[in-house]
């Protein structure tokens, strides 16, 4: 009997090297994987490319302790950043200031892309955004369609973490809605894919019309309780 | 005439502005700050569907307090509300949108536009240690219509109605329209066109307050 | 109001030039928009590019009538195919035999990421489906991962005709089953995206997180009776 | 020994034969003719997990004539079932699970194989009027593993199993394993070795009916 479910977060971090690049997905908080990232911070690997939409927020005068983005970077276990947003006063833009931390900083369409496209198959490709901007140098560029577009590559992940609202033993996943966000197309860009879900349900339960992200794209899950999001309002510093 | 007989829209001012320009069906996408306002506007009875970038098709208005739900929020994390017809979509299929053009409007801050409508609005240098790129390329060069409202001058009152952009830019001729705090400017192959100056405000009061020339509609 | 709904096929249908290139879903007869079809036929409509996972069934002996691509290329109104298959043995292969009908045949998986990059935005795309083989042959290679990759184009239509089980006045469609298979991927491809539906529901009654497409891919919606398809030991001749 | 004294595998031999080897858990796409049979020799209690092509995945046995789905068909247009677990995906989100290498298997018809791995199973010259390339190429490339089932020799008694494919291409170097009416041969570096041959037949007589060298395990 086919059973994704793992028993304890140790399990769930197995294997996980030094110099993995890791997909996290989550727009702020919301779908972010809170519970793999402590477990990730606990597990110890260093050396890490973290591919995630935001590098850090700001830190509010009296901030309460970094978002786990941020405390991944603030303990030395980060190398590089693929993300669309570093914030100049953020504990990752620090970093950056200070020459220790490597920041591509690509725009979010792009980035999604070039995710999905790892997920698909797809070596590289060519889009229209981010031509004639800083985000081109370096980049090939050709003309479709009369406009100048710029040849991007897929960005596969060694690890991606995914929050999931439901999940059976199968590894189908449902999602809470925008907390959907990059957790499907980072599922299928991990070479090993870990899930928490808040909530387990049988083989079955989610209509298979309404399945999110097959199970084909995951590889192990861990039950956790739902993961609700801290709003920057409130504290966060992801 | 004295340059006190004007009063220069404020933020919410513009807003209301560019939701009098958005008709019923189109998909908009309304960037953060002064854009994400522009939705209070849209009069309730005029079907207009906000797409956010995180994956929110039909954006509705903010939360209730009595009936969070954290697992929602727009592309400013604030937290939102769906409308029935609404659709949430992952990150791909999101930008898929953006990307193929399907969106009727996108409307941006902006920090400078110039007359040939490039546009620039995340970095004010090429070296600054903090980059925020986020969506803002995407929808630029994505959308169907880029609009962008802004203030008309820098707070120093440095134009921002440019020859040339001087920032870095988010995206080359892309911008069709600017609603700043004292002017709308359409953006065209003669450059920018006056289409409404705020009351109290002459037309070569707001040539004097831009780079780039005007020309009269 | 939002009322993506039409009155009548000719409304369906008004528009469509000669010359379009025509997005057509469907497995068979699975999801395909046969009344949309009926009225193309009707429409008058010429000189199309189809493009359309089959191009057409074996004829057995004594077949009863044609399925619907098969009898626009009978009535002379397509000039070229663009398709994963096109059997000798059917119309499409006869008219191709005889010169009268152009057929680019692709594999079924470039045919259908070709389709979502032109919904996405995504000029072309490297692949290594195909190469070193006859697909290879004119396009551009280049090597990733180790493994030939060949360059392929975007494959927007200028119409697509989407079969849907349910929708709603914005456009928001669900599918019935297997049904759904090219139609997503199509509507979003079609720069005027018409749609069959079997049934009609009020706005919110399909709900946020089971919408599989969102209605801003959708211009104008016809409620036709519901499309049984017919398979090919039936008589399909799609 | 007389050649009487062997008996080819049909198609159900060769089917069960291969379906032998597939493990529980195992996301596996089976292609149109003999491989579509595999499924019926898979124990029930043995979870594997069938991919179709047009956006099945968790395939079940075929319908109850009593509750008909003409909705339901597999990459044959046959009328199946789809198990509790299974779903519905669009055709290129199927495609995604094929060409991003997240199937742990295909298992395709052939026309010929060659000692490389280089597989033919699409066409018979490059001219010919017809041409069914389906999910072929995307599936021979896509998957972790490349599986071939097919008749040892033509109704001529030509060799399938060669140094060189003479038909056209479905690709390059993809195919690790044969399953013919004869034997079972692993494509590895040195060329084919041969696992399993029928009761009945020596090495050297499946070497008379295969142009490639075969080697010993």
């Amino acid at each position: 009997m086919i059973d994704k479910f793992v028993r304890s977060m140790a399990e769930a971090m197995n294997g996980i090297r030094d110099g993995s690049t890791i997909l996290i997905p989550g727009f702020g908080e919301v779908g972010q994987p809170n519970a793999l990232l402590e477990g990730l911070i606990e597990q110890g690997a260093t050396n890490l490319t973290l591919v995630v939409n935001s590098a850090g927020r700001v830190l509010p005068p009296g901030a309460p302790p970094n978002g786990h983005v941020a405390r991944l970077i603030d303990a030395g276990r980060v190398k590089k950043v693929i993300t669309s947003f570093v914030r100049a006063n953020s504990t990752a833009g620090a970093w950056v200031k200070a020459g220790k931390l490597e920041a591509e900083v690509i725009p979010q369409g792009t980035l999604a892309e070039r995710i999905r496209a790892a997920g698909a198959g797809v070596p590289a490709f060519f889009t229209p955004t981010g031509a004639n901007t800083l985000v081109a140098e370096g980049k090939e560029v050709r003309e479709y369609n009369g406009r100048p577009c710029i040849l991007e590559l897929a960005l596969p992940g060694d690890v991606a973490l995914i929050e999931a609202w439901s999940a059976d033993r199968w590894g189908n996943l449902v999602f809470r809605d925008s907390a959907r966000n990059f957790n499907p197309i980072m599922a299928m860009a991990g070479r090993l894919t870990i899930v928490q879900t808040a909530h387990v349900v049988d083989l079955g339960q989610i209509p298979a019309n309404e399945v999110i992200t097959p199970g084909i794209f995951v590889d192990r899950i861990l039950r956790v309780p739902a993961n609700e999001p801290v709003l920057p309002g409130q504290g966060s510093n992801s | 005439m004295s340059e006190t007989a004007f009063k220069p829209l404020g933020r919410n001012g513009m807003a209301a502005r560019a939701a009098l320009d958005i008709p019923e069906g189109w998909y908009v996408n309304l960037g953060i700050g002064i854009p994400t306002l522009i939705a209070d506007h849209i009069p309730a009875e005029r079907e207009v569907i906000i797409h956010s970038e995180n994956g929110v098709l039909g954006v509705g208005p903010a939360q209730e307090a009595h009936r969070p739900n954290p697992w929602l929020v727009n592309a400013s994390t604030h937290r939102v509300t769906i409308r029935p017809g609404g659709a949430f979509v992952d990150h791909a299929d999101s930008f898929a949108m953006v990307r193929g053009g399907h969106l009727d409007l996108c409307v941006l801050g902006g920090f400078q536009v110039a007359e040939n409508g490039d546009l620039a609005n995340w970095a004010h240098s090429a070296t600054e240690a903090g980059r925020q790129i986020g969506g803002a390329m995407d929808l630029a060069v994505g959308a169907k219509r880029v609009w962008v409202v802004m203030e008309h001058n820098t707070k120093d009152g440095a134009p921002r109605i440019l020859k040339h952009c001087a920032y870095p830019l988010t995206a080359a001729r892309c911008v069709s329209r600017v609603y700043t705090s004292l002017a709308v400017l359409d953006v065209t192959e003669r450059g920018f066109i006056v289409v409404d100056i705020i009351p109290g405000l002459s037309f070569e009061e707001l040539q004097a307050r831009s780079e780039a020339t005007l020309h009269r509609a």
